[in-house]
Parts: C-alpha cells; structure tokens; sequence
C-alpha cells in the first residue's frame, strides 16, 4: 500500500479504496491507534490530519485517538506519554523534530507499543517499528533536475528559492538537494527568501524577492500553500519572464499546471497521505500482520515515498489525490 | 515669570509654538535619521535595485498593511492599553469574508459585502476586547491574549483550515491596481494615517484618549466617561484589524486562519520605536508611520543583499535598540536645548 | 538677606551648613544660591512659597538632586552627596513632600526599605517587626501592625511609615518636608512630641510646612526662600511676627486670610441635597444641604470618611442607598458624568494622581472637562481652549502664567489652582472642595479663600473637606461634623469653636 | 481610629495574621477552584484515564519546564518589568549546550559543563536584557523583543538550524529517571518554585524587587540602586531560561533553535493569571505555580478529550477570561470580607 500505485492511494475524499490483495482490509482484533502530529495550521499539514482520520474511520477495527497539533516538542512529548499512559496498541507520530521526540518513541516501544515514525526521521533506529519517510532532499532534487533540464546549458540563468520555514531542517534537507542538483548543471541558487509556510510570508517574501531579482529565470517555490501568496506577489508585480516549479502538490497548483495559463509548470509530490498511510501500517502492525501484496511476513521497517515532478503532461494522474490547501 | 511685563497673547504663546514644533521634529529627528541611514545602506549595498520607483512601491505596499494595524495600536497603547489580538482578528475577518456564503452573497448583491463583513468581524472583535478590558477589568495583556487564541481558533473553524481564495474580482479589481502611480493600497495606508492623525490630535476623541491613558482616574473626575472610551478604542483597532484584511485579501487573494501572524508584535514594536509611550499618554502617528517604514525597509535591504532569515533576525535585534536608544539621545538633546 | 543671628558668640555653631547652592532645571531655575545652617538639637523651619524651593533645596541635601554649584559642609568638613545612599550614610534621613511609601510591601518592610534586617540575604522578620513596633509604639502608633500591608492604610497611615522609616535610620538630621499636610491636629500633636524627643536628643529636624501656626510651636529658627534665594535666615521661630513671615515669602503684606462671609438667604431652596447617603463599611446615612452661595465644611479626623463622602456625592463611587439632588433633579448614582452634566465638579484629594494629567499641557488641563463643549462636530477648537486656559490663568495668578507649560513642573499650589479653574471654565453650580489647600502657601490659600467666596458671591454652593479645623470654621458658612462615617454634627459655623469640634468629633469615634 | 485605645500589642497582631492568611487564601481560592474544575471536568469526561498517577506525572512534567521559566517571569513582572525573551533564550543556551565543541569538552572533562554553559548563556542573555532597561532606559517590551529575534538568529546560526542531539549520555542519566516515584525535572521544578518563593518572600532581594515595581522611585530615594536590581532581576529570568534549556535538552534529548517557542507568552499568561500584578509591586509564586498547573491541565484534558487545535484555542481563551474573571470576584470578595 504505497503511493506508488495509483488505485491504493487514498485520497482524503475517496470513498472506499479497493481492497488490497492479501485481505489486509478484513476487521480483526479491535485496536487503538494514537496519532499526534504538528500543528495542523497550514494546508499539507492539514491535510495530513485529515487523510489520517478517513482512513482510521474506514476500518471498523479501530480507533483513532488524535492528539493534534503543536510545535512545541515538549507538548508533543506529553502527548505521547498520554498515548503510553492511555496503552495505546499502537502510535503513529509525525514529530515536530524527528531527534527531540525519539526518546519518547523509545519510551513507547519498550512500553511494548509500536510507533509508526512519518515523515520526520527519529535518531535512533530503536525508535520506531516503522517508518513512512517522505524525501525532502529528493524533493529537492527533483526541483533542481527539472529546472535544469529545463534551462539546459543557460549557465547565466537566474533561479530563486523561495523556501519554507528556514529553521526546520526539513527546509534544510529541501534546499540542499536543490543545490545539489542545480550544481549538476552549473547552476546556483542566486537569490534566495524564506517565508513561513503561510500565503502572506509567500507573498511579502516574494514580493521583496522580485524587487532585488529585475530578471529572472526560474523559481523554486519549497511549499504550494504559500504558494497561493507567492503568486499573488508575482501577479501584482505583473511578472512573467520565469517560470515556477511549486512543492507538496496542492490541487490549487495542480489546477494551474493543468490550464497552463499562469507561471507555474510544475510542482514535486511531497506525499500528504503519509499518515494514512501511517494509519494503515500501524493496524497491521498492531493486528500482527503482513503486508499483503508483499511476500514478507512482517510489515517492513522502512518506506519511503517517491517525490514526482507533475508537469501538464502527467497532471491528470495525480490530481485526483492532490490536497485542497 | 518675566513674560508677565510683555504682551500675554504674542510674547508668551509664540516661543510655546516654536517649542512645539521643534519638539515635535526633535522627537522624530533620530527615526527619520535611521531611515536615511537605513536608505544609504540601501543604495550603497544595492544601488539600483534598491532606489527606483517599483522597489519604493514594494516597500510602500509591503508597509501598508502592517501600516494599518499599527495606526490601530498607536490609539490603543496611547489609551494606556495593549492589544494582542489584532493579528489573529485580522485572519478571522478575512477567512469570515471570504467563506463560500459571505462570496455568494457579494456576488449576487456587491463587492463591498466582503469589505463589510471584514470590517464588522474586526470592529465586533475590538469590541469584544473593549468590553472586557474596560467592563471586565481583565488586564488588557491577558484579555487580548485570550481573544487571540478564540480568534485563531475560531478562523481555523470556520475556514476548516483551508485556503479560502477570493473568488470575487469586482472586489479584488477595485483595490489592484494604482491610482497616480501609487497603489490603491498605499493610498487605503495614508488615508488611514491621515484620518489617525487628525483624530488623535484634533478630536475630541483623541484627546480623550490622550487623556485615559495619562491618568485614568483623573479624566474619570474630570467626567470623562472612560470605560465607554476605552471599549472605543479597543474597537477601533479592531475595525484597522478588519481594514487591514481586506487588503491583505487583496495582496494574497485569498483568505486564511494564519493570516496576521506575529503582526501584533510588529505593530506594537513600530509603535513603540515610533515613540509612542508603552505606558501611555503619550502618542504619535506620524512616529509609528516612519517605525513602521523603518522596519519594512530594513526588510527590503535584508532582502536585497541576500541575508538569511538568522542573520536578518540578530540584526533586527541589534537595530531595534539601535535605533531606540539613538531616538532617545536625540529627542533628550532636543528637549534640553528648547 | 536679613540675618538675625550671624553666629552670635555663645550660640553653638552650625554643623550642617549649605553655601550658595544652585540648581537649574530644564527651563526653571529652582535654585539660585541657596543658603542653610543647621545647628544640632533644633528644629530649623524652612518657609517659602509654591515653588520657592524648599524641596528642591533638600532633595539636594539628600542626594537626590545634583547642585550645579554651591557647597555642603558637615562639622565643618565638605560632603559630596551624589546619591540617595550617600545622603542616608552622611546621617541625613528624609521624609520626602510625595509619599514615598511602597504599597505593596508591609508596614515593616516599607520602614527598613533600602537598609534591611537580614542575615545571609534572608529578611530576619521577627527582629523586623519587633523593632518597627518599638518605632511605631515610639510614634504614637503601636495599633498599626506591622505586617499590615501599606496599600490597606490611609495617607495619613501612609505618612506615620514614612515618619518611621527616617526615625529608623537613626540620622542625624532628619528633614521633614511637609509631614503635616495630610495629618490631623491629633497626628501632629503626637507628631510634634517626637520632633521635641529627637532634638533633646541632639538631632537636627528641618521642618517645612506652610502651616504658621506650626511653626511657631515647633520651630527654633526660620530661614525664608522667595524665588530660589534665601531672603531671611535665623529669624527666632517664636518672635517673628506672621505679617513680617509672609511679607519675605511673598514680598507684599497679606490680611484678613479669612474673607468676609456673604449672606445666604436663609429660605433659599438648596442647590445640593444629600439625603440618607451611605457607602456600605465607610459612611452611614449622611445628610446634608447646600444652598446657594454658602459654604459648608465637612470637619473630622483623618479617615472618618469624608473624602468618600464628597466622591459619593460625586458619583465617583456607587452609593449603597440614598439619593443625591442637584436642583431638585436627583443624579444617578455611580455616574461621574451626570454629576458633571448636572454642575457639579470635584477638585479631589490627591492632586496627582487623582486631577492631573501631569504630562500635558496647562491649558489641556485646565480644559478636561470643557474640551468637548468648545469642540465643533468632535473637532477641537485649541485657540477657544487657550484663551479660556489663559482667562483663567490670569484671573487666578497661576504662576509661571503660560498656558503651554507642562503640568508637573508647576508647584503644588499652582496645581492645586488649575483644579479649581477647570471647574470654574466649566461653571459649575456645585463645587465639591477635598483638602483644597493642601500644601498651598499663605498667599495662594488667601488667594483661594477668596476665590471660593467670588464663587458662592455668584450662586454656587460650596462643599469643602479640610483637615485644618481653623480652615473649615474660617472659610464656611455652615459646619458639619462627622466621626467613623456619620454626622454628628451641623450647625453654623460662627457658633463653634475648635475645641468643641474636637470634642464631638472624639465621642462621635467612642460611640 | 478607636481601636487606640486597645492594648496595641495583642490586639493589633492578631488579626493582621488571620487576615494575611485569609488574604492569600483568598487571593488563590478562584484559582484552586478553576483547578479543581478543570479536574472535575478531566475525571468526568476521560475517567480513569485522567485520574491516574502516571498521567498526574505526565502533567506535572509538561508543566516543569514552562513551569521554571515562569518563576522568572514572575521575578520580571513584579520588577514592573517584562520579558518577551525567554522562550528564545531557551533556544540559543539549549544550542549553545549541544554545540560539538561543548558536548566533546563535556565528554572530556564532565557532564555539568553542559548545564554550566546553558545557564551561563541564560543569565548572560537576561543581564544584557537588564542593563538595556536600566541603564539604556530602552522599554523592557522592546528591549525584550529585540533579545528574542536575536537570540533565535544567533541559535539558528549557531545551529546552522540542525536539531543537535545530546550525546554525553552522563548528563541525560543524572536528570532523567525518578526520585521517590516524581521525576526528577518535577523535583527540578518543585526546587526552583521553592526557591523563587524563599527569594521573593523572605529575602532582601525579594522585597526589593517588589518595591521597584511598585514605586521605583520611593526604592531610589530609600537608597535602593534600582538600576543594579533591575538587572539582577532580568538576569535572573536569563538563569531561570537556562535552567528551562537544560530541562528541555533532558526532555528531547536534543538542541535546537526552535526550542521555547512561544513560551514567553505562556508564561506570562500563567503568571498574570496567577495573581501577579502586571504593572508591577505585587507578585505570587504559588499563583504563578497554580496558573501553571491550570495551564497545563487544560491542555491535558483537551488532549484527553481528542479536541482539535483549533476548538482548544477557543476554549483557551474563552477559560483564560472566565478564569480571571472569577478570580477577581473572589478576591474582591474576600477583600471586603476582611
Ligand atoms: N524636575 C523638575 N523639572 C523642572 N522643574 C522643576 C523640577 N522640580 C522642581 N522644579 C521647579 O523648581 C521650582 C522649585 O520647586 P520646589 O518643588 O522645590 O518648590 P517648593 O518650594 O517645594 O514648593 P511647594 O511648597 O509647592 O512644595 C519650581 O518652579 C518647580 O516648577
Ligand atoms: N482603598 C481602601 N481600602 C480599604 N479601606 C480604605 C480604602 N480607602 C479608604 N479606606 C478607609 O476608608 C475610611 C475613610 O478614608 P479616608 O482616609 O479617605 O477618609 P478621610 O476622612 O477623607 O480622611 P483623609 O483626610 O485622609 O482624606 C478609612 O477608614 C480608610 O482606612
Ligand atoms: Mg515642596
Ligand atoms: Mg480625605
């Protein structure tokens, strides 16, 4: 059940998926899930929040206790330690900072509870039992790869980064896979800003941005929901000479992708359904079982999604999963 | 004493007048200086990208919004008061603006709904506040925080934490755009500033709040009715809160529960820095106008030099007290030498 | 400079002495060459008008102000005063005009406030309290318990602390700048029995009070301040003749402090009526009238209620029961802003921080509760404020005349009459008058009784709370008398004397 | 007036004590009571799951590090001072602790060289906050807030915004674990609460700090170098940040910039809920302990109760209202009972 199969995706609205083979759908022992992640204030993270809970109602087998939103470590570590308390069968946690909750993860696992690590990534291997990473690096990479492809060999090209919140190492891990690749090409970043992951840090951002860059050749825009501010600021501005690459795959972006009427040629997957999918491995793991379409007995330690470029060509596959931001 | 012998009417008033004025630019002379300096470092550093005419326009459309709410604030922290929600009001009025219902209901009647409903979100809010802080006597810090938390909340309820974008383009239409080369939403700024101005230092209200935050017990002696004041001031943030919406709606085209972020913290610090007494009775608009260009230009500049978010921040850090004690030598000089 | 005794052989020679000392303000020169002498055991009484200089003089003399130029010498030596500290190690202890008290902490606390008991950092409160009971025992005052917090005590209470906390400091010099302003006769006869017991012990008190009366009784010698200059030093306390005083403090003879009483038509319909009023734990069922052009005076001791009484009348604090009426018209209760609607203004207590708005302008001041009327459509009209402000300025000799100048730089007095000419801009019917003299000088007070009758000449009636029994037999027409918040007494004033006034009101506090 | 003719030494002590006690009672009755209704509401809705020792525990800890800052908030407030810079100074002293270079010297030499350093960084952080209030005259609002921005700059470049994990194992086994069945941060925090009780009660320092706030200029004429005191009180916060950085650096296990977000705003919330008089010369360490531990509660009862962010923030406000609202009535209450 991972994201790379079209049909096991679960989009949030989707109504019920097709049954896996292996019949890792059927009801059995009744289970408790605790999920906590960051605060939900921005749209992947909301829907995140939302892609887990339709999955966890769609079983019958369990229930879901969510213990939403903070960006405190502290208070998450305390949600955790109310899943121990609570003796949860099972926890899926998308950590505000993948080092500062693993020794509660640890506290869990010894407590006999398997922890599902999502998206940000414990320190220690005993942390968790398995972990759904998503790939910022490689999202940043993806990024990089298409502007290089598409600027091949202009080596003046101008390319600016807008990225997201600048002291989360996700942000970090974006930004130096985009290097990377762009280095690949003889390319680098010339001017970069960071908004806040909001629409109005996008827009003040990107306003600035395009005041200190007259020209421009391509830009990096690390988060689709400030996108929405982004191009807001380029609009005013009554810029066109560039074009966009977007991150997270909201469905607004998909949209313009699809018309093809604006700056914006693409954006790079970064997987919102990564806690439902979280959900689905923490009932199996919970429940003892396997994957079914894997020959393995036991659900692997390790998955991580892949971060496609969507460009017009191949929007129509992924819009239909995209987020509402 | 020795101004008895002269003629009461010329003599006595005119040096007043003088000091007055000079007083005033006095008070002002370390924050225009700052932003002078600021600018040379603006045009050293970046030269033209830095001084022409769009970039200005960036800064001025940039300090508009925060603009606004400051000119808000400037009332509130003159009256002796604080107000910590005006931030989170700001993204409750644009998400209550721009939810399916209010949007279908502007397009089928006008555009100025959403404006309407900005602003009476806002003014209910700053109301609210008013009412506890003056009826309720709850600290004004504490009241305001807690509306903040209920406003944030209440946003993300109501917009299901989604991006609600504005889908009426009369309204966006009617606020895009320049009116004699300067945006639309510079002009919203400086009529605000203006109208703030010739309130605080014309009015009857001004003076009453002036008065409220000097010494609260003497301007209720003296029959002022101050609990009535003070929920109008509280609600007059609140109305800048719900003004500053509908431009932020304009700048982002769409309407969000994050909306507003920290912007209570900017304005209070343009305030501030601009002058206007944090205990108060005393206030200036003109000082917060340039403490908030002051800020927004130090922005840009950031910005045009390609300063990471860290660096930008221990900066801001290091020229907010720069700039506050630099104010406070010169307006000392100025007082001493009148 | 008339000097009666330049230091006559026999006489002990000064051991605090302060030689032309100076000291200029931004855009006022309080200062102009001061001089002082001190001897040990006497009480050395400092005159002079609103903004002479006195306190400026001993905020030098206790560290707080820097002289720009002049000398201070002790036993003969120079001393360098250059904080509050060095001022309190040289033996000089200050009981300073503003109450210096801090609410917050306890009575003990607030007494040994900057040279605490405490071992190791931790207070020693046994110790503490023990001797801040002996202080106050030694004051007259053992029932104030010293854990009591101070913001709980009245002014007066207030006043006694800060008497205790110079008294703890064993200084030699204690300077007392108008200690008397917010006592009652009782406090300061206790007051005045530890002044004797500190200078038979060889202890120096500076005394500053604008009370003559005071003077006499206490004083050995007086040096006199006009304008920052001492005009007249070692003038003998008990010889001096008062029109001789008041000629070198104001420079011109002042008579008849009293003014004439007019005639009230005794059948006159009452402009102001208080029946029954009470304030639940303060006051209980208070009735009064005032009829036009008369005077009436509210006597009692110091926290009998009589500040509650006029703020209630006023509207600043809900009444339990009982009504107010101002021409008949009964006010709503709790409402400031229709007693004010109605004609009647309140001049409070505490200038400070009950009246003014210290930072802003004279005329602004004077305007608070008129702005409003002279604006057009909410719009200020300033010129209308200022030349109302300066009508009243100049009909009243506010001093320095200038409309612009910032409030809190004018002396107490001045203060006291821009108060008074808000209410007179307002042209109210009814003036409610709380210790209008407080800290005034003789020729301001003069200048303010006067006011008061120009006032009732022209049909208002007056409600006046004093301290000063004199005061309040001198000034009224009518006297009521209240004792722990009821009336025990009314009558015309011409028909008791302070001593029965004293008399009814100790009964009244025994019932 | 009457009572002088009593016999002054017997008569006069007694009810001042049973007043100061009834006093503090009754200052703390609205508190205990919103307390105790939120653990009504806590055992109603989520049962044993709620009234449990391991959750009492899980509380407790939660509330010990906010709590700790907040004793030296309460320190700042009744200084008639505030300090937005905290939370932010928590971050950069965690950092500056999980540096390579301090964690290898702390591996070479020993673990409390980590704890040295995060309060050596705290307090310095909290004197320079001090000396520019007292002596650069800059507005403790603004002083603090330019702290913070820079603070967080500082960590983040410190950090180059890598979350930096503690790897000197001796240090996490000291803090971590029980003593007699309470975790040791709740020790750590029960011991600060103690001591900041001691300190501000019955300590020459304590009681200065209260005249500061509560008539700076009466404590200068007394001789009280306000100045210095001021900045021993911001320095104390700085050292109580500190003490927060080490007890976060247990809790995660790990530096980072972003540690102690919005913990300044937290803390004052608690402290002025608490009782502390926000202008200063009134303050209360069992308040503040108690508006902690209602703070934190409430969080564990929405946790409990599965209830989204955004009804908490609502709820928040709208409790953080009725809370001191009900805590005013009930001292005033108890005032007039008196
Ligand atoms: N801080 C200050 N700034 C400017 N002027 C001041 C200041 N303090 C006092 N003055 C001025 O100095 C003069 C002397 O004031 P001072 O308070 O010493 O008078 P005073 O004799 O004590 O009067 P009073 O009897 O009313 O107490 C006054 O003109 C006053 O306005
Ligand atoms: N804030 C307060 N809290 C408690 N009691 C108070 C308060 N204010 C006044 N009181 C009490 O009310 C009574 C009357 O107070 P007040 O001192 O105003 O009377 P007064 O006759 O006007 O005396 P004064 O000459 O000091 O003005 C006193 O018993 C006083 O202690
Ligand atoms: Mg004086
Ligand atoms: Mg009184």
């Amino acid at each position: 059940t991972s994201n790379e199969e079209p049909p096991a995706t679960t989009a949030p609205a989707a109504s019920a998926p097709a049954p896996a083979a292996g019949g890792n759908d059927e009801p059995g022992d009744k289970i408790v899930i605790g999920f906590s992640g960051p605060a939900a204030d921005h749209g992947w993270l909301g829907a995140i929040n939302k892609a887990a809970i339709a999955e966890a109602e769609k079983y019958s087998d369990v229930e879901l206790k969510v213990s939403e939103g903070t960006n405190d470590a502290n208070l998450q570590i305390s949600h955790v330690e109310t899943f121990i308390n609570d003796k949860v069968d099972a926890i899926v946690l998308l950590p505000t900072d993948g080092a500062a909750l693993t020794d509660v993860a640890i506290k869990a696992m010894e407590a006999g509870i398997p922890v599902v690590n999502v998206d940000r990534e414990f320190s220690s291997t005993f942390a968790a039992r398995v972990t759904v990473l998503g790939d910022n690096y490689g999202m940043g990479v993806s990024a990089g790869t298409y502007i290089c492809e598409r600027l091949g060999g202009q080596s003046d090209a101008v390319v600016a980064e807008i990225a997201g919140i600048d002291s989360l190492p996700l942000t970090q891990d974006r930004s130096r896979g985009f290097e990377d690749a762009l280095k690949g090409c003889g390319l680098s970043v010339s001017n970069r800003v960071a908004a806040d992951f909001t629409i109005q840090g996008g827009e003040s951002a990107t306003a600035q941005l395009l005041s200190a860059a007259p020209k421009i050749d391509a830009i990096w825009n690390h988060d689709d929901d400030q996108g929405v501010g982004v191009l807001a600021a380029i609009e005013t501005a009554g810029r066109d000479e560039f074009f966009m690459v977007g991150g997270a795959g909201s469905k607004n972006v998909m949209d313009l992708i699809k018309s093809g009427d604006s700056v914006v040629e693409a954006t790079v997957i970064y997987p919102s359904t990564q806690a439902a999918d979280g959900i689905k491995l923490a009932r199996l793991v919970a429940q003892g079982r396997s994957m079914g379409d894997l020959v393995e007995t036991s659900v692997p330690r390790k998955i991580q999604l892949y971060a496609p470029v969507v460009t017009k060509d191949n929007v129509d596959e992924f819009i239909g999963s995209a987020f509402e931001s | 004493m020795s101004s008895r012998t002269a003629t009461p009417d010329t003599e006595a008033k005119a040096p007043a007048r003088r000091s007055r004025v000079l007083g005033t630019a006095g008070r002002n002379t370390g924050l225009v200086l700052a932003l002078v300096l600021l600018c040379v470092v603006g045009v050293v550093t970046a030269g033209d990208r830095f001084a022409n005419v769009d970039n200005v326009m960036t800064i001025l459309r940039l300090a508009s919004v925060i603009g606004v709410l400051s000119i808000g604030m400037t009332f509130v922290i003159t009256a002796g008061g604080i107000d910590l929600s005006i931030g989170a009001v700001m993204g409750l009025a644009s998400v209550w603006a721009t939810t399916i219902a209010t949007q279908t209901m502007a397009t089928d009647t006008h555009w100025s709904l959403m404006v309407f409903v900005a602003l009476a979100v806002g003014l209910v809010a700053g109301l609210v506040n008013g009412v506890l802080v003056a009826y309720g006597k709850v600290v004004a810090f504490i009241a305001t925080l807690a509306m903040m938390a209920a406003a944030r909340g209440l946003a993300e309820m109501i917009s299901n934490r989604q991006t609600q974008r504005v889908r009426v383009n009369e309204f966006l239409d009617a606020f895009r755009g320049d009116l004699l080369g300067v945006p639309v939403l510079v002009w919203v700024f400086l009529v605000v500033a203006a109208a703030g101005w010739v309130l605080l230092n014309r009015t009857t209200f001004g003076r009453r709040t002036v008065a409220v935050g000097g010494n609260p017990e003497a301007s209720r002696l003296a029959g002022i009715n101050i609990r009535r004041h003070t929920v109008l001031v509280y609600g007059l943030a609140g109305l800048t809160a719900g003004i500053g919406a509908v431009m932020m709606l304009v700048r982002t085209t769409a309407g969000t529960s994050t909306h507003g972020q920290l912007y209570e913290l900017d304005a209070i610090a343009a305030v501030v820095v601009g002058g206007t007494l944090l205990a108060g009775g005393r206030g200036t608009i003109v000082g917060t106008v340039l403490g908030v260009l002051i800020f927004t230009t130090l922005t840009n500049v950031f910005t045009q030099n390609n300063l990471s978010t860290s660096a930008q921040a221990v900066a801001k850090g290091v020229i907010i007290v720069v700039a506050v004690l630099l104010q406070q030598r010169l307006a000392a000089r100025s007082r001493s030498s009148t | 400079m008339v000097n009666a005794d330049p230091d006559k052989p026999g006489e002990p020679p000064a051991f605090l002495s302060m030689r032309g000392i100076v000291k200029t303000f931004p855009g006022a020169r309080a200062l102009d060459g001061v001089d002082l002498d001190v001897r040990a055991g006497e009480v050395h009484c400092l005159l002079g008008q609103n903004g002479a200089g006195k306190s400026t003089l001993i905020k030098v003399l206790a560290g707080v102000h820097q002289p720009d130029a002049g000398e201070i010498t002790m036993d003969g030596e120079p001393v360098a005063l250059p904080t509050p500290v060095s001022a309190l190690r040289a033996g000089i202890a200050t009981m300073y005009q503003e109450l210096d008290v801090v609410d917050g902490l306890t009575v003990a606390e607030n007494v040994f406030l900057g040279h605490e008991l405490a071992s190791a950092g931790l207070t020693r409160r046994g110790e503490l309290h023990r001797r801040t009971r002996e202080t106050l025992t030694r004051l007259g005052h053992a029932e104030i318990p010293p854990g009591r917090e101070v913001g709980r005590l009245s002014a007066a209470g207030k006043q006694i602390v800060s008497m205790a906390r110079a008294l703890s400091r064993g200084a030699r010099v204690i300077v007392m700048d108008e200690p008397s302003a917010v006592l009652d006769s009782e406090e300061v006869d206790n007051l005045f029995r530890v002044v004797h017991e500190l200078t038979a012990s060889g202890v120096a008190v500076i005394y500053i009070s604008h009370r003559l009366e005071e003077i006499r009784r206490i004083g050995d010698r007086i040096t006199v301040l006009k304008d920052g200059r001492t005009v007249a030093t070692a003038l003998p306390a008990a010889q001096t003749p008062t029109a001789e005083l008041i000629r070198l403090m104001t420079g011109r003879s002042v008579e008849n402090v009293f003014p004439d009483r007019s005639d009230v038509a005794p059948d006159a319909a009452p402009v102001l009526e208080v029946d029954s009023l009470s304030l639940a734990g303060v006051f209980d069922s208070v009735t009064l009238a005032v009829r036009p052009g008369e005077v009436v005076g509210i006597a009692g001791l110091v926290g009998s209620g009589r500040s509650e009484i006029l703020e209630t009348i006023f509207g600043a604090r809900r009444a339990t029961s009982g009504t107010v009426r101002v021409d008949g018209r009964a006010l709503r209760a709790g409402s400031v802003g229709a007693a004010v609607a109605a004609g009647v203004g309140l001049c409070p207590e505490e200038r400070k921080s009950q009246g003014l708005l210290l930072e802003e302008p004279v005329y602004r001041n004077i305007t608070l509760s008129t702005f409003a009327r002279t604006a057009r459509a909410g719009l200020l009209d300033e010129q209308a404020e200022r030349a109302e402000a300066r009508a009243q300025i100049d009909g009243l000799g506010v001093r320095p005349a200038d409309p612009d100048r910032v409030t809190r730089t004018l002396s107490g007095g001045n203060q006291q009459k821009i108060l008074l000419g808000r209410w007179l801009v307002h042209g109210c019917k009814v003036l409610l008058l709380d210790e209008p003299t407080r800290g005034v000088d003789v020729g301001a007070r003069a200048e303010i009784y006067a006011l008061v009758r120009r006032l009732t000449a022209q049909g208002a009636a007056v409600l006046v709370v004093s301290s000063e029994i004199d005061e309040v037999l001198g000034l009224a027409d009518r006297v009521v008398v209240v004792a722990d918040g009821r009336v025990v007494h009314t009558g015309p004033a011409a028909d008791i004397d302070e001593h029965r006034v004293l008399d009814l009101v100790m009964e009244g506090s025994a019932a």
